[in-house]
């Protein structure tokens, strides 16, 4: 593959956003055909280099030279010109749009006029026969499951005749079945001779899929290495700069008695279609139960309706003894619920509000932050100060408004205030999404903490690595179905990723 | 900051080089110098209605050589009456008009603070203490008064005489306003008296805000047309310019007009053609006599006529049309209007709507 | 705009004609009553369909626009002024004035949106300031203006009422005489020829009224059917996305905002050029922010705007006809003849309109958010 | 600091240039604005008489801000205080058949008044939380319906009987209902102190109380304040009902500390003021204030500069126009002058709030 030509090339990129340096003299290179892999953890700048390539930022200098012509590229347009299509880690896509829609925007055909929905529709059907890409031209994208939408980011490249293509953290949102349906797909690419830059920081993925590896870290390259002469270990010891324990240290479970009880519990979303039918499962104090499954298999309604935020159509939820069937999120809190909700920014934290006002979110009425309806500034910002210390949150001061925060210290901030206030069951959906490597660790060893110290705790989450390290028994589900529930060290990853994709159990 | 001074030097020479442009008014304390002010009613003193007619007395005045300098503000709410007339008297001018029945109050209430100004109250009822005795009306305060419901009643007459269709129709300012009220119902009376089976459309703009009633032209010709639909062929537009939309509509769609105040053939040059007469209601000159008695009597001539002054109401010339107007409409208009001055007929409205 | 709505709104339509014509009938041919009400309530939602249509180009593309009303009022105002300059200061006849002063209408509201644009794109101030600043401003300069030309003496018309060129002529559809021909053939009966009176009526309206209903039309067409609109609702929707794929956001959301001053210009220019052929301060009495009330209660589309225009139109209608016909009406109903009473029907059934039955409205995605690359 | 008297100054500038290009003299015109907002102890009193309702106003628009609610409703809430004010001024005791004492009847009138105004604004924000229904429509429907309201019991029900009285207004309220003004002569009332007290008591309310805690959350973010436990709908109506409360207060004292009754005519416009004093305060109590007491001062000298200028008031629309136009957009003027701009912008609203 070496003796393929350079198809594109950059050049000492230097990137200054105030008070970081994104992209610190920065090269890369990739060749014609081949998947080029750029490890590194969240901010190493990795983003910040592809959002140059494809025009949406200016590097202050550095050259950038597309099969050896040198190019400007100050818009997005000059670099589709060039041949480079992206596929960004949030996708850009209208949701109330049309697959089609979303496609041609941008790049419409149109007759007299009018847009020419059937000539897209007609490339759309070409375009994922031969890259055999499944894809509805007229569905409306909101309404498409995440794996798919990939796939219609994939078909817009393509589209514009894209020859190099980005494709930016694409497995964070997929189950390893579609990230291996999405190998398979960059490979069938790869051989019609569109190159790839594969940006991810899970190790195993950058060792399965790609030809070369350059590693970064804050701003700089650290070094560009083929996987054959490599491993997870040192990868991970380049990206993070020091050694790191990839496997989370935790002792057998001493499960006690039931905290929360869930009794064929139906919810519907807001179209009113079921998405969670029928599920029974029990989270006991001192073990974590996992629930393993692909996005939008209903984790998400499920949690909401655990957590009092959505109404359920049926069924019953015991927690702590008590029938909570739809308890308000305030009663459930005050119940001893914690939840670390999927969206951070959305649901989690008020972004315009200092870190010590989210800190006391859902407890500023009582002793002693609010006394007699009155806020108490004294016992707020004492509070504030104790869990920056205690949960070691990295922000300037109490008060600095969270959304300036990093995604890490974001989530710090929420576990924190979650676990301050006396609990007894920890609701976490997705709680390591989008996170560094450092901050992973730490938030696995919270948890683990909270398991032994008595808590049960309820683990959504995607990741099939994160569930199989830290669950003691999985459950998975599938189309709003628990298809099964296992202890954790009685099963293999490949299994579990059979009933994520909706194998039955006795098959 | 450089700019900033740029700006203010180029504005501080813009200043100079003008010449004073704004007439630097006289000294209104000195006894010599005869000063006339005017407050109007919340509204603008080019409503081509009551405010602006009475300025334009103010200005006749000033142009007959009566007063030395007039002067009007502008009132933007109706808690600055006080205010704003008072701000006349502190600054010595003589006469003081207010114009619209809402400063009836403040302006007896400023005569009596204000003993040595004269006041005139235009479409006020100024008697005091609201009696038949005159002997103790404030001597210094006259409500100038006017028959609308005569002048109403008058083109109502006309328009009942003209039309073909048996049915005519008038649009006015809301019904709060006793004079516009006075108006519509003469209108109706006036049309009554020519022919009971005549029908008569009478619409008030009541159904916005106070500020809105006489100024919104749309409705008024909107609300012509429905009447012209319903086959109205004579419309009488009696408030502010909602009544202007009305007139110009009803020009516009070939039937009669009838404006009101003033002698609206001139106002409305765009409906002329079909203006078949004007209910008056003469603000101007009303307002000029008073101000020149108020200096006779200032100058120790004849006493200032406090109390109630009626000024004049009527019909304006047919002018174009006059040649469409049967000659015996023209007498029987005469006749009518000599009846309505002689007292011997009686047009049946209340001052105020009951 | 989905049909549940417009059968709703369709019913409430009826439901006021069917007052009027229960009313009415007594004094009045229900045929006449109804082409009547017709005529009116298209006039009356004239302005409001124009003024929903500039917020709808505004909001689509992401800029949330309160100041429709001041736009509508400067329109009505610099309209008026080139075509009373064009008139009697220039001497042109009547009909190049008009039109010259519908040009400079929308020019002037064009300058106006072009305000909002520098605000709430360039310079990403918060975007209901930008309308609000419009309004107070469209306000203070017309009624200056107005005055310092007009009334005072040595100004520009010495005080003297200009002579106005009167307004835009009726552009007559031979739809009567084509049901007149028809009735000739059938023998011609007095029913027939009112029917064809009645078609007459609604047919022949003033070119702006008709423009208002053809550009419903269009710009549903370049919203939903055109590259242009792909690209606007997009931008008003995933500015970012539209961003990755070369679309420049900030060029879109300027020139429709651009746009949505053309159609308040009109609107502006219907008051002053098209119903009456005279100006007078802060005319749209507050019409632009019915105009916003329609725009939103169609959910931000063109028929849907227009509809719910129709629906103020009609109410305006009922309460004039009810104060027309006051006397006729029967004792049972004495509730009507209260101007008051009546007054209250269009706004109350917007109210009820929107709750239960329609509900939530959804804006843009990204409408009122500034766009930071 | 220097930023916003910069826009001011900015303002008043250009505001001049305008004057100046249709022939006036700026430095009159700002000479009497001066002279007749800050001269003398009278024009001081105007000017707060006129801020005071500009700051119960502007503060309701603000909450209603903070709270993620758009409330161009103001100026019905207003009016529905006012009417309602009114009634319990005169007609509490003949209900009663007996006088009240003032410590009493003032707290009555206002109080009432004021929850006829949070009941105004609470229809719409409970349609919003209930039903979606979009608060920006409902406030302007409920403003039209409450106008015609107003209206129609002015012009019926709560007409004074009095028929010396022409304008369609409610009766004078009692002696006992009426805020006493502070120094003799002087309209200067309690009320305005009233003002700044609640302003003050808003700031803690906002930003001392859970509740504040509460709005401001779900104003930011409903789904974390849901999320968070915060009852979402309920926080709205409460938001709303606030925003009325103060609002109707505005109408309120107008009421019983200034004009002793309510009539047509009265509170043009102050809905609309409102939202730019509350934009021009950034929507912080202070902010508003200072903003309410600036377009009061303007508000009230504009008499005086028409007096001497005979420049009309319109201008100083246009000004208060460009001063909201620099402050609130101050990035240009930094832009002008030269500064370097702040990295975050303030955030009043949320686009439509949803």
């Amino acid at each position: 593959m070496t003796e393929q030509p350079i198809v594109l090339e950059a050049k000492g990129i230097t990137k200054n956003f105030p008070g970081v340096l994104a992209n610190d003299q920065v090269d890369f290179d990739l060749r014609k055909g081949e998947i080029h892999a750029l490890l590194g953890e969240n901010g190493a700048g990795k983003t910040t280099l592809m959002n140059i390539l494809y025009g949406l930022y200016k590097p202050d200098s550095g050259e950038i030279k597309v099969n050896g012509q040198p190019v400007v590229i100050h818009s997005p347009k000059d670099s589709i010109e060039a041949g480079i299509g992206m596929v960004h880690q949030h996708f850009m896509l209208v949701p109330v749009f049309t697959v089609a829609e979303n496609i041609m925007l941008g790049d419409e055909t149109t007759r007299y006029g009018v847009l020419d929905q059937k000539a897209v529709v007609r490339r759309v059907k070409e375009l994922s026969k031969q890259y055999s890409l499944e894809i509805d031209p007229n569905a409306i994208v909101g309404q498409l499951p995440v794996g798919v939408q990939q796939r219609v980011e994939i078909i817009k490249a393509l589209y514009r005749n894209a020859q190099i293509l980005i494709l930016d953290e694409p497995t964070a949102v997929l189950t390893p079945q579609e990230a291996d349906d999405l190998f398979v797909i960059m490979r069938e690419l790869t051989r019609r001779g569109v190159s790839i830059i594969f940006i991810t920081h899970k190790l195993k993925e950058v060792l399965a899929i790609a030809d070369r590896i350059t590693v970064m870290r804050a701003g700089r390259v650290v070094g560009t290495v083929d996987p054959k002469d490599t491993n997870e270990q040192k990868l991970a010891a380049m990206m993070v700069g020091r050694e790191v324990i990839l496997k989370v240290e935790k002792k057998p479970a001493q499960p006690g008695k039931q905290v929360l009880e869930v009794e064929g519990l139906s919810v519907h979303d807001w179209r009113g279609l079921e998405t969670v039918r029928g599920v029974t499962f029990q989270v006991r104090a001192g073990e974590i139960l996992g629930i393993a499954g692909v996005q939008g298999n209903g984790q998400t309604e499920l949690v909401e309706t655990l957590t009092g935020l959505r109404p359920s159509a049926g069924g019953k939820i015991r927690f702590s003894g008590q029938d909570m069937t739809g308890k308000s999120p305030r009663l459930l809190t005050e119940t001893g619920m914690a939840h670390i909700p999927e969206d951070r920014q959305r649901h989690g934290l008020v972004l315009s509000y200092p870190v010590a006002d989210n800190l006391v979110l859902n407890t500023y009425y009582k002793q002693p932050f609010g006394v007699r309806g009155i806020m108490q500034p004294a016992a707020i910002d004492a509070n504030a100060r104790k869990l920056i210390q205690d949960f070691d949150i990295r922000t300037p001061s109490p008060y600095v408004n969270v959304g300036k925060l990093s995604g890490g210290n974001q989530q710090k901030v929420i576990v924190a205030r979650e676990l301050s206030h006396e609990i007894n069951l920890l609701i976490a959906n997705q709680p390591t999404r989008g996170l560094d490597v450092g901050s992973i660790e730490y938030i696995h060893q919270e948890i683990v903490a909270m398991r032994d110290r008595g808590l049960g705790v309820l683990l959504v989450s995607a990741e099939l690595d994160e569930i199989m390290a830290l669950s003691d028994r999985i459950a998975v589900m599938y189309r709003g179905q628990i298809v099964v529930t296992v202890d954790a060290n009685k099963v293999t990853r490949e299994q579990l990723g059979l009933w994520m994709a909706g194998a039955h159990p006795e098959e | 900051m450089k700019k900033f001074y740029a700006v203010i030097t180029i504005l501080v020479l813009a200043a100079m080089i003008l010449p004073a442009c704004t007439p630097t008014a006289p000294d209104c304390s000195k006894p010599d110098v005869f000063c006339v002010g005017m407050v109007t009613d919340v509204g603008k003193i080019d409503d081509k209605s009551f405010n602006q007619s009475a300025w334009e007395g103010l200005q006749q005045a000033k142009s007959d050589g009566v007063t030395d300098w007039v002067q009007y503000i502008e009132t933007t709410d109706a808690k600055d009456y006080a205010k704003n007339i008072a701000t006349f008297a502190d600054a010595g001018y003589d006469v003081i008009v207010t114009v619209g029945f809402n400063l009836t109050v403040d302006t007896a209430a400023a005569a009596l603070a204000y003993p040595n100004v004269y006041f005139i109250g235009v479409d006020q009822f100024q008697e005091w203490p609201y009696d038949d005795d005159t002997s103790n009306d404030l001597p210094n305060l006259a409500g100038l008064n006017f028959p609308e419901d005569q002048a109403g009643f008058l083109v109502g007459a006309l328009a009942a005489m003209m039309t073909e269709t048996g049915k005519i129709g008038s649009v006015c300012g809301t019904d709060a306003v006793p004079p516009v009220w006075r108006f519509g119902e003469g209108y109706r009376a006036g049309a009554a008296y020519i022919d009971p089976n005549v029908e008569v459309f009478v619409v008030y703009h009541s159904d916005v805000g106070f500020d809105k009633t006489f100024v919104d032209p749309e409705w008024g010709a909107a609300t012509a047309d429905t009447m012209i639909d319903n086959g109205a062929d004579v419309i009488f537009g009696a408030g502010g310019k909602t009544g202007n939309g009305a007139v110009t509509q009803a020009a516009a769609r070939g039937v009669y007009a009838i404006g009101v105040d003033t002698d609206q053939y001139y106002t409305l040059p765009e409906a002329a053609s079909r203006m078949l007469s004007s209910a008056m209601k003469l603000i101007t000159p009303g307002v000029a006599e008073l101000i020149a008695m108020a200096k006779d009597a200032q100058a120790g001539g004849a006493a200032f006529p406090a109390g109630n002054y009626m000024g004049d109401a009527g019909y304006a010339p047919f002018h174009d049309l006059d040649s469409v107007i049967p000659a015996e409409v023209k007498t029987r208009m005469e006749e009518i209007n000599a009846m309505l001055l002689s007292g011997e007929l009686q047009t049946g409205v209340p001052p105020v709507k009951p | 705009m989905d049909w549940k709505r417009f059968s709703f709104i369709t019913l409430v339509i009826v439901l006021l004609f069917t007052v009027v014509v229960l009313v009415g009938s007594a004094a009045q041919k229900p045929v006449v009553i109804i082409a009547s009400m017709l005529a009116t309530t298209l006039t009356v939602a004239t302005p409001l369909t124009l003024g929903a249509l500039s917020g709808i180009f505004c909001e689509r593309s992401g800029v949330v626009n309160i100041g429709i009303e001041g736009m509508m009022l400067t329109a009505a105002f610099f309209g008026w002024l080139a075509a009373i300059y064009m008139n009697s200061i220039f001497g042109f006849s009547s009909m190049p004035s008009l039109i010259v002063g519908v040009l400079f209408a929308i020019l002037s509201s064009v300058l106006m949106s072009l305000l909002h644009a520098v605000l709430s794109v360039t310079f990403k101030v918060d975007q209901i300031i930008g309308g609000t600043v419009i309004n107070i401003l469209a306000v203070g300069v017309t009624g200056f203006l107005n005055r310092q030309l007009f009334f005072e003496k040595g100004s520009v018309f010495g005080g003297n009422v200009p002579h106005a060129p009167g307004t835009l002529p009726i552009i007559h559809v031979p739809v009567q005489e084509g049901v007149e021909a028809i009735c000739k053939l059938t023998g011609g009966t007095e029913g027939c020829q009112t029917l064809a009176n009645a078609f007459g009526k609604v047919f022949d309206q003033q070119p702006i009224t008709i423009a208002a209903i053809l550009l419903v039309i269009l710009s549903h067409f370049i919203l939903f059917k055109t590259r242009w609109g792909l690209r606007t609702r997009a931008v008003g929707e995933h500015p970012r996305a539209a961003d990755t794929l070369g679309i420049n956001v900030q060029r879109m959301r300027y020139l429709n905002v651009l746009i949505g001053g053309v159609m308040a210009g009109l609107a502006g220019a219907y008051f002053t050029l098209e119903s009456v052929p005279s100006f007078e301060p802060v005319m749209t009495n507050g019409r632009g922010f019915i105009a916003l009330a329609a725009m939103i209660f169609g959910n931000w589309t063109p028929f849907g705007a227009w509809a719910a225009s129709l629906v103020f139109g009609a109410a305006q209608a009922l309460q004039i006809n009810m104060q027309v016909f006051r006397d006729v009406i029967p004792a049972q109903w004495t509730i009507l003849q209260n101007s008051y009473v009546v007054g209250l029907t269009p706004y109350i059934l917007t109210m009820i309109i929107l709750t239960g039955i329609i509900g939530k409205t959804i804006p843009p995605a990204a409408d009122g958010q500034p766009y930071e690359k | 600091m220097l930023v916003p008297l910069l826009a001011v100054l900015t303002a008043v500038v250009v505001g001049g240039v305008v004057i100046v290009a249709v022939g006036g003299n700026p430095f009159f015109a700002y000479i009497g604005l001066i002279q007749g907002s800050f001269g003398s102890a009278k024009a001081l009193s105007e000017t707060a008489v006129w801020a005071t309702p500009y700051i119960f106003a502007g503060l309701a628009v603000a909450l209603a801000f903070k709270g993620g609610l758009f409330n161009i409703g103001a100026e019905g809430q207003l009016a529905f205080g006012a009417v309602t004010a009114a009634l319990i001024g005169y007609a509490l005791p003949d209900w009663l058949g007996t006088d009240l004492p003032a410590i009493i009847h003032i707290p009555l009138a206002v109080g009432l008044g004021a929850l006829a105004g949070a009941l105004w604004a609470a229809i719409p924000g409970a349609l919003k939380a209930y039903t979606g229904g979009h608060e920006v429509i409902n406030t302007i429907m409920m403003n039209y319906i409450a106008l015609n309201l107003t209206s129609f019991l002015l012009n019926g029900p709560m007409r004074d009987p009095n028929p010396i009285d022409l304008s369609a207004q409610t009766p004078e309220i009692a002696l006992s209902a009426r805020i006493p003004p502070l120094f003799e002569g002087l309209r200067f009332h309690w009320g305005f102190i009233l003002a700044l007290v609640v302003a003050f008591l808003v700031y803690i309310l906002i930003w001392k109380t859970t509740l504040g805690f509460e709005i401001r959350t779900v104003g930011s973010n409903p789904d974390a304040a849901q999320y968070a436990g915060i009852n979402v709908k309920r926080t709205i109506v409460i938001s709303m009902a606030l925003s009325g409360l103060l609002a109707g207060m505005a109408g309120t004292i107008e009421v019983t500390a200034l004009n002793y009754r309510h009539e047509l005519g009265f509170s043009i416009g102050y809905g609309f003021d409102a939202i730019a004093i509350a934009l021009l305060g950034k929507t912080h109590p202070l902010g508003v204030v200072l903003a309410a007491i600036l377009f009061g001062a303007m508000r009230n000298g504009a008499t005086r500069m028409q007096f001497l200028t005979q420049i009309p008031v319109d201008v100083i629309s246009v000004i208060q126009a460009l001063i909201l136009l620099f402050v609130a957009a101050d990035a240009i003027i930094r832009y002008i002058y030269r500064f370097k701009t702040r990295g975050e912008r303030v955030v009043l609203t949320r686009g439509w709030g949803g």
